[in-house]
């Protein structure tokens, strides 16, 4: 009898078992996918007081944080005047103001700069920046063994001497208009003398905020620094994220993870994103100067007509409209509208398809073949699909190549393989670029030469400006390049927060002044 | 009481009646046989008893055990009454085990299902059911797999699978057909002594009456789906009296007579030896090193010697793992042995220097007619594919017409039409397969063709058929043959000479006759015991 | 035994090593020059050959790639040449996310693959079966990005449950890494399980037509219990064999992922040194993704052998 | 005898059922794909830009993209583009992939079968994404490096289940009797192995196909497929993840073009699985792998 029992009971709870384990393992998916999001809930930060901290989206990552040997525009984001400084500043408006050195004086013809520093500067690791510091720093970054991406900036100087811990002497081979400005860069930062190894991973400067962690691919930690020789600065915190997917980067906006993000990756979602009350549009220029670059030595780009009747063929609105959705400045010549010595000369090839046709026709010109080599940026990508829409209106047919980063300087920067190119040239004031021969638009004119080379040793504030203007007209009425659009500097931010630099005179992403509104 | 009723027992599946009106009674104890020929409804039939047929089928009938009805549709009431009431244990008892479970847990599972008993008691009831089927723990570790067990250890596991919960009726469905004649005496002996000990009622579903007459005390005959026929005690041959059991009877009895040879036994040359193997050893790699390269053997064959002569039929011996297929790879050259040579008609054969006018002399009819053919051609192309190497010798190519006359001729020279060469494989029978491979064997005119186990699979109507084809074309067409089987009534049939294998040696050769009435060797002995004594 | 594990050693040193001369001679014929890359278009030449040496570039390709083998036999895979820090911590850093995250989304391919696969293999044709395998075709044409989108507005932007990305690393404790990877590790999971689920189902349906199921049912067991008892691991086999090769996927080929959810895996970090010919760190990934799929081959052999006992045993 | 299998009868008819639908929907794809050579509705590469994102409307059938271009004649005029990828991506891998596997089996040495086997598991360790940045940064983005990297891709798992099916033809008895009949082994390869193990790589290659059509999606997420003007699916819907919230037609467009067909090849696959290989008979594991 027992024996039929058990014989029963196993057979039941056999029967049972399966469908028993089916609903069990069924069970567990959803409690566990509840457990884990609720848990995460608890991690989305809530705060009720005036925020001390600001977290920042950046779309490009730092390779390293040495701000003197690449030319990663990131590394400058994060660091400058954040936390290295230089004897020299750009403010928001792209004026240069002291910074380090507390005041100057011009001698010689301009040849001569005698800079009186600060008093009492400490960089983060405790050690003293004076004007050894300052000799040291410039010295390394104009060597012949410098690695800085940006060394012709220093090669105007004959010589540094330090006449006291606060006093420092600069003199130039000639005299340099420009040095001031050249020396706010982000590559003409002062470092630790001590530090100079351990550059890449720790910088140790002398800015308001030092670096506290840094975790690679996903963001980096600043924190005020108590010791700080100037102004306090109102965040105690600062992170920078580094998101470059745009549908990641707007998520992070709408779920609030990411207060401010001053150059977006995608410029379409910007009036969404400012609808929302809590954010605000920042709406700003930088120094990209977007220009459809030509070959100039290559047939039959050399005929000015064959140039003008290119960028007469060109709708520059509508690359900004279609492109950058709005954002962006329709400029003439390779010149920052925002520049006190900006002219407008947008109206050197007005947008006519007609006449441009007609040009071409003159010039002999028939069934034009070329290639347009387009970089990754979405300015280039979606401006070379519109150009290419454009150009063929007036009969020309384009090729589009697109190019990685390292196959564009390869190939159209250093062999000047190309026909035409779209990119942002994104240094300030680099107008001189198109007196250098052997640049990659190949655009050797002796004119234009002798206009910089006067400008270089010009220090006098109207010749400076007359010779900008000439230099401004001279490569519009060339047509070297077509100038498509001044990049705006175009970001969304948190209502709240306050002194996110509106424009971008260098690549910077400068925290000292900014703060929270309650 | 009776064990068992079934009443007008049908079965049909999709409109196909499968079995009709099929009535049977068992009474505790009861050995029962029920023979038919390979698709009478058999399985059908032990699988239904069992309740184990998918729900599509359509079943209509009782069944009763003890008196009590037990409704075979319903899982649920058919769960309880297998391993308990009723034990079942197939054919291919290879397939039959869970090939990663050890052998004594898939016992013990039955008993603990069948018994109700723990975990514990069952493995030791697990270990003294294998030490009933004769697999002491000496012979077989309680652990192993069932890929480390013979065909006949695998259906002994089933079968002390099958007894442990005591079962009233213990039905096998054909247990013996995929086991050497050997391993089959065996199984059956054993199954007859379980039978007797626990006082079980035995069903055994089978095609061979010879294997059914002597282990069951009644007998059914089933045929098309009916039961046609019953015996009620041996001797069968005399009650049966159906058409159709007299054909089974008729078909178990092996009277054909080797071809007659041509020339005098007495007066053989050395000339005459058209295939000869000269000390044959073939081992298997079954490690390898670090560069892909064999670093341990395993022998497979051991210093083997034979010769054919003209007009000879050979026969080859052993039970299964003897070496007999891999002999057989040898001589048709598809294999190189370690040492020795294989000549054919004085030329060596070597698997990479095989000319077609070597290979044309020789051909092979296989056992399994499932993988025999490629189910993608036809039968004519199926049958001209050795024709490639007459083109060879010829001027031009064959034509069409000259091949679809050749196909024909070789489709009716085995009894087919030769309408059948445009259809593909699947349409024909086990038994018309075996004729097309013998077609195809033909085709090219050979002078030796080797059989291996070519009528193992099939059920006895036709491998009585087939021999007496075999019989006839070997000696219409002045064939040598070596017929490999494992069942000497077969090779007694239509062998001249019979060489015994065994662990890949030859243990003893000579004349059939002589060695059927004065064998030697006690593998000899137990091949021979192994034929199933006849019914009469 | 120990001969096992020298083939298998012997095997992954000859694959480390041909896939190394391999990537090396392909990334030597690929343009780009990674000093003008980090150093842009202000450089002067001197600059250029000023970092070049510095970089150890100017050597010849062949005295390159022997030093680079020669530091990696001392353990030593050099510095990158973009990041300027040794790529052992890089690797490290990285996969510090990548294998929790793949480790994670594998339990949730389980979890989810399993039971709903064994659901569908065991009733197959019924009602469960189809609407199993309804969602499973549409889990399989979404494309992954979308899906991963959309979990993101769902979950991040609607709800406000989860982070809508990044990682901010393991120092805030376990659960706040875990929770901070859920979402990448259900949208890595979901596709993946859909197939690891088909497969089972398939697996399982062959199984049932198996003789042994049908002896399994003849000794008392119903239909389920048999599958449950005999058909489960069986239909394991080629179950783990798809895992072994969705956990390499999930370790390298989930950029797409790490891209939407900003992780710093291992999949964006190739997508990086690749842009910025970082060839030393590119081939140290590489031939960390061919380790690890020698790894998890391994892996899936041990695995093998304890669903299979019959591999257990040594070759007689 | 196996009677207790499911009736062939059943899983024809389920077979069919699956051929029909998944047929019609790539039937009606295909068919748009085909006038898009004639015929489409605008010019699919004229531009508007103040007439952009436009919702669907009697002027344009599925709304106008970023640049105001047509929707519904960019899908047409992408579709050979993306079917074109997806099929030379999976003929890649068959080309490469089948004698291999062939060889692999049928060429009876170890050490041949591992390289072979083993440099295909380590192939198949990158996946098409990884190979496409590779090649792109050899040779420039477009899509026949697209269809190369998804090819590659693909050899390993032709090479797998080549291998695995020919390996159990290989002992079928038919292989000796052709080796009989005096037959070379690469002529037993084409005339006997590869038509019986056909269904197996037809099987495997609608798989293939179905998820060689979602690699070309991923691959153009990160911008590695088909570049500007020539149009994609993949490229459209990458294109418009930024605009899903200012224009979603254009993200939901292509996405359900892509899932749709996606769904019509999978269905086809079933239904071809059920008629040419009902129960999988043992023959070999199909290789499902996400691709991108």
């Amino acid at each position: 009898m027992t024996r039929v029992f058990f014989s029963v009971l196993s057979r039941i709870v056999g029967a049972r078992m399966i469908g028993l384990i089916m609903r069990l393992m069924t069970a567990l998916i959803m409690p566990l996918i509840m457990a884990t999001t609720m848990m995460a809930a608890m991690v989305v930060h809530v705060y009720a007081e005036t925020r001390q901290d600001a977290v920042i989206g950046l779309q490009l990552e730092p390779p390293h944080l040495d701000p003197t040997s690449a030319a990663a525009g990131a590394i400058d984001q994060v660091l400058y005047a954040n936390v290295y400084e230089g004897l020299t500043r750009f403010t928001e408006n792209g004026d240069i103001i002291p910074h380090l050195a507390a005041s100057w004086d011009i001698s010689d013809e301009g040849r001569r700069y005698q800079f009186t520093l600060h008093q009492d500067m400490r960089f983060h690791d405790g050690s003293t920046l004076d004007a050894a510091a300052v000799k040291f720093s410039l010295d390394r970054a104009r060597s012949d063994t410098s690695t800085n991406a940006q060394n012709a900036l220093f090669q105007g100087i004959s010589n540094i001497t330090v006449n006291a811990p606060d006093q420092l002497t600069i003199d130039l081979k000639q005299p340099d208009g420009n040095f001031l400005f050249k020396l706010a860069w982000g590559d003409a930062v002062i470092i630790a003398p001590d530090n100079v190894d351990q550059l890449k991973q720790s910088p140790i400067g002398s800015g308001p905020f030092k670096l506290t962690s840094w975790i690679k691919g996903d963001r980096i930690l600043l924190q005020k620094n108590p010791d700080y020789w100037g102004m306090p600065v109102a965040l105690d915190q600062v992170t920078f994220r580094f998101i470059s997917d745009p549908v990641a980067a707007m998520a992070a906006m709408q779920t609030g993870e990411i207060d401010a993000f001053p150059v977006f990756p995608a410029p379409e979602n910007l009036a969404m994103l400012a609808t929302d009350t809590r954010l605000k549009l920042i709406n700003g220029s930088t120094e990209g100067e977007t220009i459809l670059a030509i070959n100039n030595a290559r047939p039959p780009f050399d005929q000015r007509s064959v140039r003008q009747a290119i960028a007469m063929a060109i709708n520059k609105q509508d690359i900004i409209d279609g492109a950058m959705f709005g954002y962006g400045t329709p400029i003439g010549s390779h010149f920052a509208p925002h520049h006190p010595d900006y002219i407008d000369l947008t109206n050197a090839a007005p947008y006519d398809p007609a006449v441009a046709r007609q040009m071409l026709a003159d010039a002999g010109i028939t069934d034009l073949h070329l290639t347009i080599s387009l970089p990754p940026p979405v300015y280039a990508r979606r401006g070379g699909e519109i150009i290419m829409a454009q150009l063929s209106q007036i009969g020309i047919k384009v090729t589009l190549e697109p190019l990685e980063w390292a196959q564009w300087l390869e190939k159209v920067f250093r062999n000047k393989d190309y026909d035409l190119t779209i990119v942002s040239h994104t240094e300030p004031f680099d107008i001189d670029i198109y007196a250098r021969p052997d640049y990659y638009f190949k655009y050797d004119n002796a004119p234009f030469q002798s206009i910089m080379a006067e400008l270089d040793i010009t220090t006098d504030p109207t010749k400076r400006r007359d010779l900008l203007h000439q230099a401004q007209r001279h490569i519009a009425d060339d047509q070297v390049n077509v100038y498509l659009f001044q990049l705006a500097n175009a970001g969304i931010t948190k209502t709240d927060l306050v002194g996110i630099w509106q424009h971008a005179p260098t690549q910077a992403m400068d925290m000292t002044g900014v703060y929270w509104k309650n | 009481m009776t064990l068992l009723t079934l009443k007008n027992l049908s079965i049909s599946h999709h409109n196909t009646p499968l079995l009709a009106s099929v009535s049977l009674a068992i009474e505790h104890g009861d050995k029962i046989g029920l023979i038919g020929a390979s698709g009478a409804g058999k399985s059908v039939l032990s699988l239904a008893m069992m309740g184990l047929l998918p729900p599509n089928f359509q079943i209509s009938g009782t069944m009763q055990i003890n008196g009590e009805a037990v409704d075979l549709t319903d899982d649920a009431i058919m769960r309880y009454r297998r391993g308990t009431d009723l034990a079942i244990i197939f054919q291919d008892p290879r397939l039959a085990l869970n090939p990663i479970k050890p052998v004594a847990a898939q016992i013990a599972e039955a008993a603990e299902l069948a018994l109700g008993v723990s975990r514990v008691v069952a493995n030791d009831m697990a270990l003294d059911s294998l030490a009933r089927v004769g697999l002491d723990h000496g012979i077989i570790a309680p652990d192993s797999l069932p890929d480390m067990l013979s065909g006949g250890q695998c259906q002994r596991v089933m079968i002390a699978m099958a007894i442990i919960g005591k079962p009233k009726l213990l039905i096998a469905d054909e247990p013996t057909t995929s086991l050497d004649t050997v391993t089959q005496a065996e199984i059956l002996a054993l199954l007859k002594q379980l039978a007797d000990e626990d006082h079980m009622a035995l069903l055994m579903i089978s095609h061979d009456l010879a294997i059914l007459a002597q282990t069951v005390d009644q007998m059914h005959v089933l045929d098309q789906g009916k039961l046609v026929d019953h015996a009620a005690s041996p001797p069968f041959a005399k009650t049966l009296t159906h058409r159709q059991s007299q054909q089974l009877i008729e078909a178990s009895r092996l009277d054909i007579a080797p071809p007659p040879v041509a020339s005098d036994p007495n007066h053989r040359a050395d000339q005459d030896i058209i295939l000869a193997a000269d000390h044959i050893s073939v081992t298997y790699a079954s490690g390898f090193n670090v560069f892909g390269i064999a670093d341990s053997n395993k022998p497979i064959l051991r210093d083997i010697s034979l010769t054919l002569r003209r007009g000879e039929c050979l026969g080859l011996v052993g039970t299964s793992g003897a070496g007999k297929s891999t002999l057989m790879r040898v001589l048709l050259g598809l294999e190189r042995p370690q040492q020795g040579k294989v000549r054919l008609a004085g030329d060596v054969v070597d698997p990479k220097r095989m000319t077609s006018a070597m290979q044309r002399r020789i051909s092979a009819v296989f056992q399994d007619p499932n993988s025999a053919f490629n189910p993608r051609h036809s039968v004519r192309r199926i049958i001209a594919e050795p024709l490639g190497l007459l083109n060879n010798n010829m001027p031009q190519n064959m034509t069409d017409q000259a091949i679809t006359e050749k196909v024909a001729q070789a489709l009716e020279s085995v009894g087919l039409t030769a309408d059948m060469m445009h259809r593909y494989i699947h349409a024909f029978s086990g038994g018309q397969r075996q004729r097309i491979a013998i077609a195809r064997a033909l085709i090219t005119n050979p002078e030796v063709i080797l059989f291996d186990e070519a009528t193992a699979s099939l059920d006895t109507l036709i491998r009585k058929q087939i021999l007496a084809l075999i019989s006839d074309l070997v000696a219409a067409n002045n064939l040598s043959a070596v017929f490999i089987s494992h069942d000497l009534a077969v090779i007694r049939a239509i062998c001249h000479r019979v060489m015994v294998l065994e662990d890949g040696q030859c243990v003893e050769s000579g004349e059939t006759e002589h060695i059927f009435h004065n064998p030697q060797h006690a593998a000899t002995r137990r091949l021979l015991h192994a034929i199933p004594t006849s019914m009469t | 035994m120990a001969g096992f594990i020298l083939r298998r050693l012997g095997v992954l040193l000859l694959t480390l090593f041909i896939s190394s001369v391999i990537i090396f001679a392909l990334l030597e014929v690929i343009p780009g020059d990674p000093a003008l890359t980090m150093l842009g278009i202000n450089a002067t030449p001197e600059t250029l050959t000023a970092l070049r040496d510095e970089l150890g570039l100017n050597a010849n390709a062949l005295s390159r790639y022997l030093s680079w083998m020669g530091g990696m036999l001392t353990g030593d895979f050099g510095l990158s040449y973009t990041y300027r820090t040794p790529v052992v911590e890089l690797l490290a850093d990285r996969m510090a996310i990548t294998l929790p995250l793949a480790i994670y989304a594998l339990i949730f391919t389980v979890m989810i693959a399993l039971p709903f696969g064994f659901l569908a293999g065991a009733r197959a044709g019924k009602w469960g079966d189809r609407i199993i395998l309804f969602l499973s075709q549409i889990g399989i044409a979404l494309p992954n990005f979308w899906f991963a989108l959309l979990l993101i507005f769902i979950f991040a932007i609607q709800l406000g449950w989860v982070s809508a990305g990044g990682f901010s690393g393991w120092d805030k404790g376990l659960w706040h890494g875990l929770a901070e990877l859920t979402l990448p590790a259900i949208a890595l999971a979901i596709p993946q399980a859909t197939i690891l689920l088909r497969v089972l189902r398939s697996a399982l349906i062959d199984i049932t037509h198996q003789d042994y199921i049908r002896t399994a049912r003849a000794k008392g067991l119903s239909r389920d219990q048999a599958l449950w008892r005999h058909g489960w691991r069986n239909a394991l086999i080629p179950v783990v064999t798809i895992m072994g090769m969705q956990f390499s996927f999930l370790i390298a080929g989930a950029i797409i992922i790490e891209n939407v959810f900003t992780l710093p895996g291992l999949g964006r970090l190739m997508v990086q040194a690749i842009g910025q010919r970082d060839i030393i760190l590119v081939e140290a990934i590489i031939l960390m993704m061919v380790l690890i799929v020698i790894t998890v081959t391994f892996i899936t052999d041990v695995i093998y052998a304890l669903i299979d006992p019959r591999l257990r045993r040594p070759k007689s | 005898m196996r009677v207790w299998r499911i009736s062939p009868f059943l899983i024809a008819s389920a077979g069919r059922r699956n051929l029909i639908s998944g047929g019609v929907i790539l039937g009606i794809i295909s068919l748009a794909g085909l006038i898009s050579f004639f015929w489409t509705p605008a010019d699919p590469t004229i531009m508007n830009i103040s007439n952009r994102m436009q919702p669907p409307s009697m002027a344009a059938w599925l709304g106008t993209d970023h640049f105001g271009r047509d929707i519904l004649s960019q899908i047409m005029a992408a579709t050979p583009v993306t079917l074109s990828v997806a099929l030379v991506g999976v003929m890649i891998g068959m080309i490469g992939g089948i004698p291999l596997g062939l060889m692999a089996a049928l060429i009876h040495k170890p050490f041949f079968d591992h390289v072979l086997t083993r440099g295909g598991d380590v192939l198949f360790a990158f996946p098409a994404i990884i190979m496409a940045m590779l090649l792109t940064a050899g040779f420039g983005a477009g899509i026949s490096i697209a269809m190369l990297a998804i090819g590659l891709f693909n050899i390993p798992v032709f090479l797998r289940i080549t291998r695995a099916a020919a390996m159990q033809q290989r002992h079928m008895t038919y292989i000796h009797s052709a080796r009989l009949a005096g037959k070379s082994m690469p002529r037993i390869a084409c005339e006997h192995i590869l038509p019986n193990i056909a269904p197996v790589i037809i099987l495997q290659a609608s798989i293939q196909f179905s998820l060689a059509i979602l690699a070309e999606a991923g691959l153009s997420y990160l911008g590695l497929g088909a570049q500007p003007p020539t149009p994609s699916w993949g490229r459209m819907l990458a294109d418009s993840q930024t605009m899903i919230g200012l224009a979603p037609h254009m993200a939901i467009i292509p996405g359900l073009t892509i899932m749709l067909t996606v769904i019509g090849v999978n269905l086809i696959g079933e239904g071809l699985r059920q008629r040419l290989d009902p129960y999988r008979s043992r023959q070999a594991n199909y290789v499902e792998m996400d691709i991108s």
